[in-house]
């Protein structure tokens, strides 16, 4: 198979099987419903799990239950969806469960709308559930990095022990674009995982459980600082990101997901006409990409966050910033996709003041 | 069982000294089903779920792969493993706070899929682990923190009946309830187990074993009183016997 | 003293302090600690200094779950009771619902060799009045099943105690004393708070073991 | 080529996402790069429809198109709504059955196509959309008719399969009257 023109939704949910998914449980949310629809056929076809459970609380434990007896699980949900399986999350995270978890964000807060959004940025960045913990979260940018993404979150998920969270909006979710599903390998079967409760007891001659309790205080602070050491080798070696012209630039945008294909044409047109834009995209949320930020050249005098949220990732912006480049917002919220043009005036307000000055 | 046996050491089961408080049956029940695990050849590739409420730590206990879910949710923990491991037992063991209350849904759900797992509910009316707080099987009229004048029907409404509630489910397929308050019933209750787990283990569908259980503490009465305050005060309301039998069903078609 | 002791009284009231104080100072064989209602402060965060001390704690919960909310006891509880010649002191929890589970015992509490003792703290909002203190009792005895033998004056405000502040508590104290005939057994003052003239009963200097500084 | 956008516009259960979606997969087989975004509020059956569909021989940034070079549209509530989008001199190819001529602006290239009288005379209303596909095919020359009749052979098989030569037929009388 070489270009197939298919839907955002269903391109993540082949990209799964492909990634070795062995299970899913999910529950109905638009606009991810077309992920549950291909699995509920394709899973079956492949004989591998496919559960509606009834409700998103339900789904994400039946994640943790076949998660923890070792399979490679995924489940799928939208913004308010999301925020109800964080109880389960917590527990994943908490007890080092692997999953994989995608989220077609829509706008909020409570049931919101249901149109492209980003406004979940801080419920996946700073965890939503209880407790000192971080996911492992990916934000691309079109089809073909989404299956890309996909296929290798099982495989980073098992090898960190932790929930991988896919993060795109409504519009990624809904749109059509040709994806390359041959263009990363496929995951290979894997070995038999030494922690999990497989019932496998009587063989192996001692018996394994999976917790998240610790009542020992002590146990506790050791347990999440072993943690801890996990999410500091993530941040070493994790992070993700694309620099788009920043060369020369005096501008740099930051947007990740739709809203950076969006900032990309903004930049096209804008150095057309020879203003000096350029563009940071993180592609992991979390860990967010500091590396990202360094060594900017001396033309760089502002950075302008673009998101589908009222400044969440402006936050993380400003915390790398540490005062080095002017900063500013420009974000849509509720639902809105803002267009390239909206950008490009921004951008030449921003540059036309810098000039003045 | 021998006439002559007295006393069995307990089978598959760890070394750990239980926690329970004298005259709770939690004891019991676990000796019950390590034993009939243990009987059936299933103990070495069971998986079960621990839950939340006094019966939290019993991951420590059943000498079997142990996963603890939030609360409530061990039906929806115990669907997850059951889909991915099928040839194994698998079974959750939750009081009525977390089945009853909080994981009703996850409870019935899992019945209604038919999930082919084994649920052990321990019922005795009341929350035993926040403090002894209203449960949705507390009798009427039995005092509680949250319920310090008896429970009334007006408000707080009746005591919810597990077994017969999923006895309309069409996917359940064995429903049991038990107690173990003589050695008797004990008997009775162990038979009850070995048919859950034998449903199990043929496919039938999703199998559930209640027992009538105590709670001298937050009852406020000795233990060997308490043993006496469930049978006679819950069992009439809660009575044994089989809910649903696959066995009869398939004589009824 | 006799043989056991019991403490009971409202939350906050100082019982987990001056059992641990009365096991020390009486040489005493087991601390039980039946406190189950509250997971901090209990005299089983101790355990050490009082093995140092040669007194065995039984407590509730196992290792395994300190600081868990399980409100399990251990069997161990009912040995003292059972024991002609061991000397043990009880803390329960605060409130009826700690007093609650000596309705297990009822059934091995001899009154010769048992006193239950009421710690009382008149500073604590809802403890400033007689009645108030009289409608405790009431309830800690209805609940738990037990009676109430004597009362122990523990009135503070923490750093801010003076000699005043417990002649107060005193004073509503033997009002109580006075309507149901029990005496007051001991008072307790923090060793920093100098005592010039007479308190009813014992006075002892308080020490305190459970508490951290900077609390 | 340069970057073409295209907004197809109708009533729910005109087929005006399957035309954006035909279009989209006929371009993946020219090795165009291409998106296809719909609007996917509560409109069902009846309802008001369209979709973005973009067509480059580069990597296509944005999805959504403010501002389209061709527009579809299907009825008249449609052209209200879209038409002022159009750019100047665009191709705006209307469904003059359901849509009032007088209405149509004056500074685009339109192509008339009265699709459903086209579709019933073919034998079923429901392949106007298909004649109306025809009609851009034709108008727009990106695409060859090859490229479409191949999308169609892959999307009408099994018991659909009956349906594909009546929407060839459809699709070939579009490509006829853009032509006159």
């Amino acid at each position: 198979m070489s270009r197939v023109l298919m839907k955002g939704n269903e391109a993540m949910a082949l990209a799964a099987i492909k990634g070795g998914c062995d299970a899913f449980f999910g529950y109905p949310i638009t606009p991810q419903n077309e992920i549950p629809e291909y699995l509920s056929e394709h899973m079956a076809k492949e004989d591998r799990v496919f559960v509606q459970a009834e409700s998103e609380v339900a789904a994400i434990n039946m994640v943790y239950g076949a998660g923890g007896a070792g399979a490679r699980v995924l489940t799928s949900s939208s913004s308010p969806g999301i925020a109800l399986k964080q109880e389960g999350i917590s527990y994943l995270a908490g007890s080092e469960v692997p999953c994989v978890i995608i989220n077609v964000m829509r706008g909020g807060p409570g049931l919101g709308g249901i149109q492209p959004s980003q406004a979940d940025y801080n419920q996946i960045t700073r965890g939503g559930g209880n407790g000192d913990y971080h996911l492992l979260s990916y934000a691309p940018e079109n089809l073909q990095e989404a299956v890309d993404l996909i296929k290798q979150s099982f495989d980073k998920a098992d090898a960190y022990r932790n929930p991988v969270m896919i993060a795109v909006d409504g519009l990624l979710g809904q749109m059509m674009e040709p994806v390359d599903l041959e263009r990363t390998p496929d995951s290979k079967q894997r070995e038999r995982k030494e922690w999990a409760t497989d019932g496998d007891a009587g063989r192996r001659g001692k018996a394994n459980t999976i917790v998240s309790l610790h009542l020992d205080p002590n146990k506790l602070e050791e347990h999440n600082l072993a943690l801890k050491e996990k999410y500091d080798r993530m941040v070493e070696n994790e992070q993700r990101y694309e620099r788009l012209e920043t060369e020369d630039a005096e501008l740099v945008f930051i947007a990740y997901g739709s809203t950076a294909r969006i900032a990309r044409s903004a930049v096209e047109s804008l150095r057309e006409e020879g203003y000096k834009v350029g563009m940071i995209r993180p592609i992991t949320l979390w860990p967010f990409p500091e590396n990202a930020f360094k060594k900017l050249p001396d033309t760089v005098h502002t950075l302008l966050t673009l998101e589908m949220s009222l400044g969440q990732m402006h936050q993380d912006v400003k915390i790398v910033n540490q005062g080095r480049y002017h900063l500013d917002l420009y974000a849509r919220t509720g639902g809105v996709v803002p267009e390239p043009e909206e950008f490009i005036e921004k951008a030449k307000a921003i540059l036309k003041k810098e000039d003045a000055a | 069982m021998n006439s002559d046996t007295v006393y069995r050491p307990k089978q598959g089961l760890t070394d750990r000294e239980f926690h329970y408080c004298p005259g709770c049956t939690h004891g019991i029940i676990h000796k019950l089903v390590g034993e009939v695990l243990t009987e059936q050849g299933l103990i070495g590739e069971a998986i079960g779920v621990a839950s939340v409420g006094c019966s939290v730590l019993n991951y420590v206990y059943f000498d079997c792969d142990m996963q603890q879910a939030a609360h409530g949710r061990a039906p929806a923990v115990a669907t997850g493993i059951k889909r991915v491991r099928e040839n194994h037992a698998v079974f959750t063991y939750q009081g009525d706070g977390d089945l009853a209350s909080i994981g009703l849904a996850e409870a019935v759900h899992a019945a209604h899929r038919g999930e082919n797992i084994t649920v052990i509910f321990v019922n005795n009316a009341i929350y035993g682990m926040t403090g002894g707080q209203m449960a949705p099987t507390t009798l009427i009229g039995q005092k509680t923190t949250t319920s310090p004048f008896g429970r009334e029907k007006e408000g707080t409404g009746e005591p919810l009946r597990v077994s017969e509630l999923l006895a309309t489910v069409p996917g359940a397929a064995y429903l049991e309830r038990v107690s173990v308050h003589d050695p008797k019933h004990v008997r009775k209750a162990k038979k009850a187990l070995e048919k859950a787990f034998d449903t199990q283990m043929k496919g039938k569908g999703f199998s559930l074993v209640e027992f009538i259980s105590t709670c001298p503490v937050n009852w406020g009465i000795q233990p060997r009183e308490s043993l006496d305050w469930a049978v006679e005060n819950m069992i009439p309301y809660y009575p044994l016997g089989v809910f649903k039998d696959p066995e009869k069903e398939e004589e009824d078609d | 003293m006799k043989r056991i002791v019991m403490l009971c009284g409202h939350s906050g009231s100082g019982k987990s302090e001056i059992a641990i104080n009365l096991a020390i100072d009486a040489g005493v064989d087991k601390l039980v600690d039946l406190d189950i209602v509250n997971p901090y402060f209990r005299s089983r965060s101790v355990h050490a200094l009082l093995e140092e001390e040669g007194i065995a704690l039984i407590e509730g919960t196992p290792e395994q779950s300190l600081n868990s909310d399980l409100p399990t006891i251990s069997a161990a509880a009912r040995t003292p009771f059972v024991s002609p010649s061991m000397r043990a002191v009880y803390d329960l929890g605060g409130g009826p619902s700690g007093a609650r589970l000596m309705r297990q015992y009822t059934d091995v509490i001899d009154k010769h060799h048992v006193e239950c003792l009421l710690v009382v703290n008149t500073m604590r909002p809802g403890l400033d009045t007689p009645e108030a203190i009289l409608q405790l009792i009431s309830r800690l005895e209805g609940a738990g099943g037990i009676k109430v033998d004597g009362l122990i004056n523990n009135t503070n405000l923490m750093e801010e105690t003076t000699e005043e502040t417990l002649a107060e508590g005193e004073r509503i104290l033997r009002t109580v004393s006075d309507t149901l005939d029990l005496p007051i057994r001991y008072t307790f003052h923090l060793s920093k708070v100098p005592i010039t003239r007479a308190f009813a009963g014992e006075v002892r200097a308080l020490e305190r073991y459970l508490a951290p500084e900077w609390l | 080529m340069t970057e073409e956008k295209v907004i197809i516009a109708g009533f729910g259960g005109q087929g005006v996402m399957l035309m954006g979606q035909l279009l989209a997969q006929a371009a993946t087989h020219e090795g165009m790069h291409t998106t296809w975004f719909p609007s996917y509020g509560p409109e069902t059956r009846g309802g008001t429809a369209n979709c973005s569909v973009v067509f480059d021989n580069h990597p296509i940034n944005s999805p959504v198109v403010s501002v389209p070079d061709s527009l579809l549209i299907l009825n008249h509530p449609s052209l209200a709504k879209f038409q002022g989008k159009l750019k100047e001199g665009g191709v705006l190819v209307v469904n003059t059955s359901l849509v009032e001529e007088k209405d149509l602006r004056d500074d685009v290239r339109i192509i008339k196509v009265d699709a459903n009288q086209k579709a019933l005379e073919i034998g079923n209303l429901k392949v106007a959309n298909m004649v109306m596909l025809g009609a851009y095919v034709k108008a727009s020359g990106i695409f060859s008719r090859e490229s479409l009749l191949k999308v169609f052979k892959e999307r009408f098989t099994g018991e659909k399969q009956k349906l594909l030569e009546m929407n060839t037929r459809a699709f070939d009388a579009g490509m006829e009257l853009a032509a006159d």
